[in-house]
């Protein structure tokens, strides 16, 4: 039987999964990317499994089921710590991490034998804006090419903004919200000339992320400092895995996530940033840009403000800190350089102070303030700064675009740390 | 394969080509009809190189010539193009015609 | 020339894909489709080509034309009012006087070719085609293959001026600054004067 | 007749075979320095294969169905008639072509268009934001790539390779023209757009031009990505490395030694370089690399006349 035969060698294959982040969970991602059994994908369309992680809030729904129903069947939907979207027969539901790359590996092999149905479409497949065919040659109009065939505008010279003299037919569309390279939840219209963006209208912000729970405990009661700093190299180091991933470095990415997963006090990090170095990415690649003026510096917070020359850390405010002899770095061009090597220079200064305050337990002092890796929280978590995006992106191109965004973090942080059990 | 096949295969190039050349509207479409009847003169010289002219050297060349006078004759409408583009912002050619009166 | 059956139904075939690409070339949506359709056309003449004995010339069709047409497609993107091909329409003028003459240059050039009679001087044995056409080049004809030579680079000259003489944005002589990504906005893709914590791209706030 | 058989036999082998080896060499270079093999090094690329062959081929809003399924058949079949052009020794080859060097220049040509055309004709718009991409990347290199081989060609004085690796004889091209095989590699990423070339296919775009794409045309899209590599492997083997020639082993077994070693180059290459951005890569290939290529050529030149 030839196509058992091959249908038994498809059930061994790695298997590729296409992640959709409802929430946010670094242990996972590490778990998910450094498993030899598993391929997170770029694209739906080369999943087998969709992985639904956490709750998706009502409004991405229908942004779901798009991504849904883009995957090539045979294909499976897991549903990881979260009520399935709708009601199927028999969805798969998974809750503890530890079970989730087995039950993903099972579902993938009950696909490839047959076991298991190809999960069915939620959406009517049929084009979004129907053909028109009208006028003289059926081209949807009246004259010789106007008129919209398919429900929108031929693409035509609209725009009258003309770049560099030479209008390109402008390209509008819609991103998001479960597009890789941007951060879950983020959706925008977007409109290219080329691959120059001329306009970016960001429409849903990013999803809140839930920051390790030491950082909610340390809103609470003093932690000890060396936990906290740890946690906070840890979220760095995930920042810098999405951003390697994305400029196509994949085993160093893979080095910064397993670094993350078995950070301790007695880490480094020099293994990593001379790779980094050696590879030639902050020459290669398109780091020049995406600066932020003092405003939109304020206006995120953190690192990225750092970056930009703002010497602001909430970390200054702390009795603790200060006997460490604590004081924040800073660069000053504010690019996207700047960004990923005050982010490697976070991450070391957090192993640092981990290694300080380990030997006498030292804990945080001040409760009030915490200074996340994602900015400052003193009266309310660090905000939403998507729509930061619509006024730094125009302009560029695509590579550079989404080079910035990864170097970005414009998350909002959760106000809660929502499960209580960890 | 006979230098008769051979020049009305080019014939009917270098026909298509001149339709194509008259017929379009478009600037761009123009020059591909010229290119087609290039591509038939061509075939009728290697034709004519292969079959009546003892293998002359200048068989060849004239094809050379002409495979740079196309790179020419697109590079320059290419230019010209984008000139008037600029200028009129037209693209066909009865665009130009109407903005000249 | 002596030529087994197979170079005569190898011709068939490419002269049939040469004329019906040609054909296709006019007749379809897309203008991509439509260069890469020419495309196929002159690869099958360059095939004929190479039949013929002129490797050369046949190899220097491929790429040549490759490259050609891949500009002639981006051009056509650029300019053309249905790039993707999506919509079906016909962009054609004197539609019937073309086909006429088309149809009139095909009869007047297939009756030369059919009723006069050319010499029967076939490729001489051991001829080397490219090495002949090399001397020839620069050899006898060096003038000529020079002189085309100079009317590329005068092409090449000439394009620069007339595609840029306004510059790329606006007059070369005065300053050509690129218009701002909003009417009357600042110019994009430049630095910021003047500030020394450095602009960006797309400022709304003076200080 | 044997010899030819056997040529055709062995282009065919290494189509079938290529794809397997590139995909395992992968694994093992991406794993080399710290000697983790991963458990399915060997078994993984073909119950990928067999993955991709069961899952569906997917359909996008009205694409250009012929361009879309024929691209990667014909971007195969460009790299088909690359390796058709290696000597493995003087006589077995496939095709001899008196100007096999400068067909080996339109295969570099035609696979712009081809991998356009796969990016474009999947009407969607990441895919076509790769296939623009790519233009600008290959007509870069393109022009490089002439000059660098014409430089190998012209101590043969001949257009053909077999005459170049003859010429090789005493001194391989690899020291004779030093700037020669750098600036050939980077020819060879850019025709497969592999690794930090990788503009068309990149992660930035969620796979490109075959993001779009799933199941069988996918394989065979990945097939001939590798079967590009394996032809270029070739050519750099042989217009540079002296192809068959070597002490001891026959010929054919040389040509393969020395295409593993590019190929593993290569392939290296990609795991340790970040995609190049592709504004900076433009500027890098007109600005940098075409000046260098002119200079290697020009060099070549005047070692040819001096010799």
């Amino acid at each position: 039987m030839a196509v058992s035969w091959l249908r038994q060698l498809a059930a061994r294959s790695c298997v590729p999964v296409y992640p959709v982040w409802g929430e946010h969970d670094e242990a996972l991602l590490a778990t998910l990317v450094l498993s030899t059994q598993i391929e997170l994908v770029d694209s739906p369309r080369h999943a087998s499994v969709l992985l639904v992680v956490g709750e998706i809030p009502a409004t991405l729904r229908d942004g779901l089921k798009h991504v849904h129903d883009q995957l090539p069947s045979p294909f499976a939907v897991v549903w990881f710590r979260g009520a399935p979207l709708i009601a199927l027969n028999a969805p798969i539901h998974v809750d503890e991490a530890d079970r989730l790359v087995d039950t993903l590996i099972r579902t993938h092999r009950e696909l490839m034998l047959g076991q298991r149905d190809s999960a069915s479409r939620l959406l009517p497949d049929e084009p979004p804006n129907p053909w028109e065919g009208l006028g003289d040659d059926g081209h949807g109009g009246e004259g010789m090419m106007g008129g919209t065939p398919y429900g929108r505008p031929m693409a035509m010279n609209m725009q009258d903004d003309l770049r560099d003299g030479l209008t390109l037919d402008s390209l509008t569309f819609r991103l998001g919200p479960f597009y890789p390279a941007l951060p879950s939840g983020l959706c925008a219209e977007i409109t290219l000339q080329g691959d120059v963006i001329q306009s970016w209208e960001t429409r849903h912000g990013a999803l809140p992320q839930r920051l390790a729970p030491v950082f909610y405990a340390a809103r609470e009661r003093p932690v000890p400092i060396a936990e906290l700093e740890l946690a906070r190299a840890r979220y760095h180091l995930v920042q810098l895995y999405r951003g390697l991933h994305l400029a196509g470095l994949e085993r160093i990415a893979r080095h910064a996530l397993s670094l993350a997963r078995q950070l301790s006090t007695a880490s480094r990090l020099d293994g990593l940033r001379r790779q980094l170095v050696r590879s030639g990415i902050f020459h290669l690649a398109a780091m020049d840009g995406g600066q932020l003026d003092t405003e939109m510096a304020a206006r995120l917070g953190g690192p990225a403000a750092r970056a930009a020359g703002l010497d602001a850390d909430l970390r200054m405010d702390d009795a603790s800190y200060q006997r460490l002899g604590f004081r924040p770095q800073c660069r000053t061009d504010g690019t996207v350089r700047a960004r990923w090597e005050q982010r490697l220079a976070e991450i070391d200064q957090s192993l640092q102070l981990a290694r300080q305050a380990e030997p006498d337990g030292l804990h945080t002092a001040n409760t009030e303030a915490v200074e996340t890796p994602r900015g400052p929280w003193s009266a309310k978590p660090p905000q939403d700064a998507s729509a930061l995006l619509d006024q730094l992106l125009p302009g560029l191109e695509w590579d550079e675009a989404m080079t910035l965004i990864a170097s970005l973090d414009s998350r909002e942080v959760a106000e809660t740390s929502g499960r209580a059990n960890i | 394969m006979s230098l008769v096949t051979l020049l009305l295969l080019a014939a009917a190039l270098i026909g298509i080509g001149l339709y194509g050349a008259l017929s379009q509207q478009s600037f761009v479409m123009l020059m591909m009809g010229l290119e087609l009847m290039l591509n038939g003169a061509m075939l009728a010289a290697v034709a004519f190189w292969a079959y009546s002219g003892a293998g002359a050297p200048q068989g060849q060349l004239l094809t050379i010539i002409v495979m740079a006078v196309m790179a020419i004759e697109m590079a320059m409408g290419f230019a010209l193009v984008v000139a008037v583009f600029r200028g009129k912002q037209a693209d066909t050619t009865e665009a130009l015609s109407e903005l000249k009166q | 020339m002596e030529h087994s059956i197979f170079v005569d139904i190898a011709f068939l075939l490419l002269a049939v894909l040469a004329v019906v690409a040609g054909w296709r070339v006019f007749r379809t949506d897309s203008m991509v489709r439509a260069s890469f359709f020419l495309l196929v056309s002159f690869i099958a003449v360059g095939a004929i080509m190479m039949l013929l004995a002129a490797e050369y010339l046949g190899v220097a069709m491929f790429f040549m034309m490759a490259v050609e047409m891949m500009v002639m497609a981006l051009f056509m993107v650029m300019f053309m009012m249905n790039p993707a091909g999506l919509n079906p329409m016909m962009m054609v003028h004197q539609h019937r006087l073309s086909i006429i003459a088309g149809a009139v240059a095909f009869f007047i050039l297939a009756a030369m070719a059919l009723f006069s009679s050319f010499p029967a001087d076939p490729l001489p044995a051991g001829l080397d085609p490219v090495r002949s056409l090399g001397h020839e080049m620069l050899g006898d004809s060096m003038l000529i293959f020079e002189s085309a030579g100079i009317v590329l680079l005068a092409t090449m000259i000439g394009v620069v001026v007339l595609s840029s003489h306004r510059g790329r944005y606006g007059a070369a002589e005065e300053g050509s600054v690129p218009p701002g990504l909003e009417p009357g906005g600042d110019p994009a893709g430049q630095p910021e004067k003047g500030e020394s914590e450095g602009g960006h791209e797309h400022h709304h706030h003076h200080h | 007749m044997i010899e030819s058989l056997a040529s055709l036999l062995m282009v065919l082998v290494v189509l079938a075979l290529g794809p397997y080896v590139v995909a395992v060499m992968d694994r093992l270079v991406a794993t080399a320095p710290r000697g983790a093999l991963a458990s399915d090094v060997w078994l993984g690329p073909l119950s990928r294969a067999a993955w991709l062959l069961t899952q569906h081929a997917n359909a996008t809003e009205a694409p250009d169905w012929q361009a879309w399924r024929l691209a990667p058949a014909l971007y195969l079949a460009l790299a088909a008639v690359g390796l058709a052009l290696v000597p493995w020794s003087p006589t077995l080859i496939a095709t001899d072509l008196v100007t096999s060097v400068v067909l080996w220049g339109s295969v570099e040509a035609l696979a712009t268009v081809v991998i356009f055309l796969h990016g474009w004709s999947a009407n969607a718009v990441l895919p076509l934001i790769g296939a623009y991409r790519y233009v600008a990347l290959g007509l870069s290199y393109i022009l490089i790539s002439m000059f660098v081989l014409i430089g190998a060609a012209l101590p043969a004085e001949s257009l053909q390779l077999t005459q170049v690796v003859a010429s090789q004889e005493s001194l391989w091209n690899v020291v004779r023209q030093p700037l020669g095989l750098p600036l050939f590699l980077v020819v060879g990423l850019g025709l497969t757009f592999w690794g930090p070339l990788n503009l068309a296919d990149s992660t930035d775009l969620a796979g490109g031009t075959a993001a779009e794409v799933s199941g069988p045309s996918r394989l065979v899209w990945e097939c001939a990505r590798a079967v590009m590599l394996v032809a270029f492997s070739g050519i750099a083997a042989t217009a540079f490395l002296g192809g068959w020639l070597g002490p001891w082993l026959p010929g054919p077994v040389w040509v393969l030694l020395k295409t593993l070693f590019v190929l593993a180059l290569l392939l290296w290459l990609g795991q340790w370089l970040p995609r190049v951005a592709p504004e900076r890569c433009v500027t890098l290939m007109w600005i940098v690399l075409l000046p260098l290529s002119f200079v290697d050529l020009v060099w070549a030149g005047v070692l040819a006349l001096w010799a």
